[in-house]
């Protein structure tokens, strides 16, 4: 049908939309500032609202900067393929004939340059915030490194359920939300463990696991996702 | 672009074949599945009525628990099919994602709230056990967590289908997002299960008697059976009311209807 | 290099409309025509392989498709040049010139302006040159002539004449009240609802 | 310049766009319980980030229940008017001569009713959840009545100020959280007091003072901000 | 009953179009017309009282206006009927009847379909239907026409004629494609950017 597509106008595709991705998100100078003050803004609530004590913060450090890490995902999340659905540009990728696949893929990547990593980046001040022990950043950072990525590949698959609702912020949160469980679980377990002296390897090896599972197979159903919202 | 022509023009092969294509005809799905329906509900009322006579009035009471144990004749069978339901909707999700066989899509559709129920029934007999046994209605247990997150899943997969508006649009995003939860299910259960117990010892063991007297086991694993015949006669109930409301303006449903009246 | 048999999309259970048959060769132009909802954009975007029609055949021959729909697909964020260079990328038509294409539908003055902030004529021109930039044999047009001033509507016919005259095909969907100034080679006047 | 409008037809308007804002959030049955789902998930995050400890979670609960209470507004928050502005019935509105003030009000009444009162009705099964004591229940819930219609109040203003720019959702989140600290630190202490024995009034007084102030500017607050945003 | 002298808007510190200057009574039209770009669009935002003029002076004494603009105003997620019964009700003017209006515009068939599910000609007719409901003298039609088949063209010019029959006033833009098939009272020919 669709004439076959060389592997170089594929990787050159790629690369266009992963930089135009890029472009859009830091079209302005400041707004590659937002997802790191979101972050701060948010891990910050804590001590305010649970108040100051540090053994307490210290104890909810990790589980609080990876709910934090959840939440500015799934608020990001949104904007990864909504945009591109409703002025028609999805529409547009389809018909060129690339694989939705690679769409995906490279919509992800982009995503998670721009909402996962500079939480892994921030990782070591909000650390310092909460009082964690050093000796568990550097899993933590870890575990970020590690889940971040799978965040934004599960992420992609709700979004590209939702994108044709108009009130979808909160029913994505509802189906991606469950699917994030493991991975809230599997990272916190790992630098609780660190900071008690415990092995944490196994835990960053079924981390490790989940990443390279949700690499191979997130794409292919966030691209069928899109085309079902598609239609 | 070469797009399989419906399967009606195909030339018929096998019996196989045959009735494949005939459960995919609305029309023949309802009757046939009109004839079954009845045969359900017997076999299911008939055993759930056993179960319960052996269970509340046969079994002896237990000497820790008393006589709140006789909640496990509803506990335990729901939340045997809470799982079961789930995996059998994921299935047919895929098949009707794949081959677009819209007598699955409307399967799998009409399951999800039966798991749903099943799982809530579940969630809550659990909580009311467990305050006369734990002294608490709910605690971050690792079965009572992954219990929730897949009511959580339930909810995601009904909240999707409800969201879309056209019926096979909506139906193909949610079967896809029930083979997500299907994969991430057994992932759950593990996870949730090493986290709890490294926290906190298992000062918790919902598998309490694993060696339960014959009398107590017998009306536990009639109700299971029983429950089996409640969801396929539940869901085949389902999925002929909504073929009929979807093809309400078919020539069909017309006549069923006249049939109904007359 | 474009055949359709006995097409048909369902919405609700209800086809959308009457079975459509055509077959378009190359230097063709298909003209749908039909009311307001008789279903022109949906029998396009079942020729793009955007739907999934609920019956019959299509047979696509084409070496590429480009579409101009209801919606534009041009980003909001993005120059009138930015867009058009990242479409370039993406398609991988590296040697087509964006700036010429811009000069060919009328933007020089707002190639370097945001495009939210384009007139509606001015997006309308700016989906248009993404057509310059593809090299593909089929294009699919959803009223391409709404918005435009009379200058425009020429421009699409030339840049329409062009692509026929060097071996293309096109769909072009239109409500009935402007169609291209020379005659369709094949017609289609779409009705809605099943056959009674 | 344009006629005067007569109460009743002002009052006219804004029962219709209440109405309206009403029939959109839940326009099917299973929407009405989106929000409430979306707390409860939220909620359920903390427990697993941070352990199943009974006492940890009933030290944290305050703090943590109306950190998810603040999520969940802003999350809803981008809502408020965006839909509006995005497919021009901001437009129609500002030309209907009806204040925009009126307008605002009503919006904001419409989305504290679907995602403030929610959060106050769901807080007793919160409570539950996280091991509240009884005792601190109904403090939390007075603070929850209190303050998040204030919540609603203050984000319509930042999402007045945002709804122009299309990844406003993370700017929202910047320019309304450090607003919406007074409001946690005060109810967080409220419900601290109360559990420790301490008398609580005060912080109530404040709450109230607090609802009252922003009932009485936000709304102009947020019209003009619209303003600004369509010019 | 609106009176322009010397309006004009600036963006980006230079002015949109040359200074505009009408005087327009009761039951008279005033034509808008000029390129793609002109300012056409922004000048009934301006007349309008969403953008304020930069310069010049704009006096209103009409009752009430009505505006159908590039963007709509119709909500997606709502039916055509709760659509107009909601502007209907937050305009006040109970007394007209939703559904007969419906019938006037054409869209009785899809009257309880989801408005994003509509067509674009559809849509249209969906916000001219506003118009029928709303009581105001000012009506200001930002390219009325386009996407309308035939039928919505003439649906257009009927009832724009018994708006200004029954003494209302109308500001209409378009570029110059189509025009009300009736002469208009006032032109008004824009030309972008300052007087050189
Ligand atoms: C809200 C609270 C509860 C929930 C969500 C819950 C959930 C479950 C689930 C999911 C299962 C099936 C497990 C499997 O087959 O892998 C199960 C089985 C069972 N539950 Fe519960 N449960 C709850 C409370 C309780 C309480 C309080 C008791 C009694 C002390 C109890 C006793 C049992 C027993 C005896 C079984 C069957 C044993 C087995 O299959 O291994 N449960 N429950
Ligand atoms: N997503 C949808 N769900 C339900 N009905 C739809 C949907 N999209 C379109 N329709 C209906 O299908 C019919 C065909 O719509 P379509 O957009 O194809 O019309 P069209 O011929 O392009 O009309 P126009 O000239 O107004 O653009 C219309 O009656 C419309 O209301
Ligand atoms: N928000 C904005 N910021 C900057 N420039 C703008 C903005 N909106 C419009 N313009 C520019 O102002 C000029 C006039 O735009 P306007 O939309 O009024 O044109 P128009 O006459 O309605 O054209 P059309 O016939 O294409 O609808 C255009 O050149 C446009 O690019
Ligand atoms: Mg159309
Ligand atoms: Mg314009």
């Amino acid at each position: 049908m669709t004439r076959e597509k060389s592997s170089a106008s594929l990787s050159g595709a790629f690369y266009a939309l992963l930089r135009r991705d890029l472009l859009l998100a830091f079209r302005r100078r400041t707004e590659l500032l937002f997802p790191v003050i979101f972050l701060l803004v948010v891990v910050s609530l804590f001590p305010l609202g649970i108040g100051p004590g540090p053994q307490l913060l210290a104890r909810i450090a990790p589980g609080v900067i990876w709910i934090a890490a959840l939440l500015a995902t799934v608020i990001s999340l949104d904007g990864l393929f909504r945009s591109d659905f409703e002025d028609g540009t999805l529409e547009q990728f389809v018909i060129s004939g690339h694989p939705l696949t690679l769409i995906s893929l490279a919509k992800i990547c982009a995503h998670w340059l721009v909402a996962g990593l500079p939480i892994v980046l921030l990782c070591p001040l909000l650390a310092l915030w909460m009082n964690l022990p050093v000796e568990s950043l550097g899993v933590l950072m870890l575990t970020l490194a590690l889940g971040t990525p799978v965040l934004s590949l599960i992420g992609s698959i709700g979004v590209g359920l939702t994108i044709s609702l108009k009130r979808g912020g909160q029913l994505l949160s509802l189906l991606v939300f469950p699917l994030y469980v493991p991975i809230l679980i599997i990272a916190t377990a790992a630098v609780m463990a660190a900071s008690d002296g415990l092995p944490y390897t196994q835990f960053l090896g079924l981390l490790t696991a989940g990443l390279i599972t949700s690499v191979t197979l997130a794409p292919f159903a966030a691209a069928a996702a899109l085309k079902i919202s598609l239609s | 672009m070469t797009t399989e022509t419906a399967i009606q023009n195909k030339p018929r092969k096998n019996a196989l074949v045959m009735f494949i294509h005939k459960m995919g005809s609305p029309p023949w799905f309802y009757n046939f599945s009109g004839k079954l329906v009845p045969w359900l509900w017997a076999v299911f009322c008939s055993l759930a009525a056993w179960a319960l006579y052996l269970g509340l009035f046969k079994a002896p009471a237990d000497y820790l628990q008393g006589e709140s144990f006789r909640i496990m004749y509803i506990h335990v069978p729901s939340a045997w099919m809470s799982m079961m339901i789930y995996t059998s909707m994921a299935i047919m999700g895929f098949i009707a994602l794949v081959w677009r066989i819209r007598i699955v899509e409307v399967l799998a559709m009409s399951s999800a709230p039966v798991g749903a129920a099943f799982t809530f029934v579940a969630l809550a007999s659990g909580s009311l056990w467990g305050r006369p046994t734990w002294g608490t209605y709910w605690v971050w247990d690792a079965r009572l967590t992954s219990e929730l997150v897949l009511l959580f899943l339930y909810l995601g997969v009904i909240g999707l289908y409800n969201a879309i508006d056209e019926p096979r649009k909506a139906a193909r995003a949610a079967c896809l997002l029930a083979i997500v939860g299907a994969v991430n299910l057994p992932i759950i259960h593990y996870s949730v299960k090493w986290w709890n117990t490294l926290h906190q010892g298992s000062s918790i063991s919902v598998t309490g008697g694993s060696n339960i007297d014959p009398s107590m086991l017998w009306p536990l694993l009639i109700m299971a059976l029983a429950v089996k015949f409640y969801y396929g006669a539940n869901l085949l109930t389902r999925a002929r009311v909504r073929l009929l409301e979807q093809d309400k303006r078919k020539a069909w449903v017309r006549k069923v209807i006249g049939e109904d009246k007359s | 290099m474009l055949t359709a048999s006995q097409i048909n999309f369902e919405r609700y259970f209800e086809p959308v409309f009457q079975p459509v048959n055509f077959e378009l060769n190359s230097g063709e132009l298909l003209l749908v025509t039909g009311a307001n909802g008789c279903g022109k954009t949906t029998l396009i975007r079942v020729l793009a392989d955007i739907l999934h029609p609920t019956s019959g055949q299509i047979e696509n021959q084409a070496a590429g498709m480009a579409y101009v729909g209801h919606y534009l697909g041009i980003k909001d964020d993005l120059s009138v040049l930015e867009n058009l260079r990242f479409m370039r990328d993406f398609l991988g038509t590296s040697n087509r010139d964006c700036a010429d294409v811009i000069r060919q539908v009328g933007l020089s003055r707002v190639a370097e302006q945001q495009a939210r902030t384009l007139s509606a004529g001015q997006r309308k021109r700016c989906a248009l040159a993404r057509l310059l930039l593809s090299e593909t044999e089929l294009w699919l047009l959803d009223e391409p002539y709404s918005n435009l001033d009379l200058e425009g509507i020429e421009l699409v016919d030339r840049i329409l004449n062009d692509h026929l005259q060097s071996g293309g095909a096109c769909v072009l969907a239109t409500h009935g009240a402007h169609r291209p100034e020379w005659p369709a080679t094949r017609d289609c006047f779409l009705v809605s609802g099943a056959v009674a």
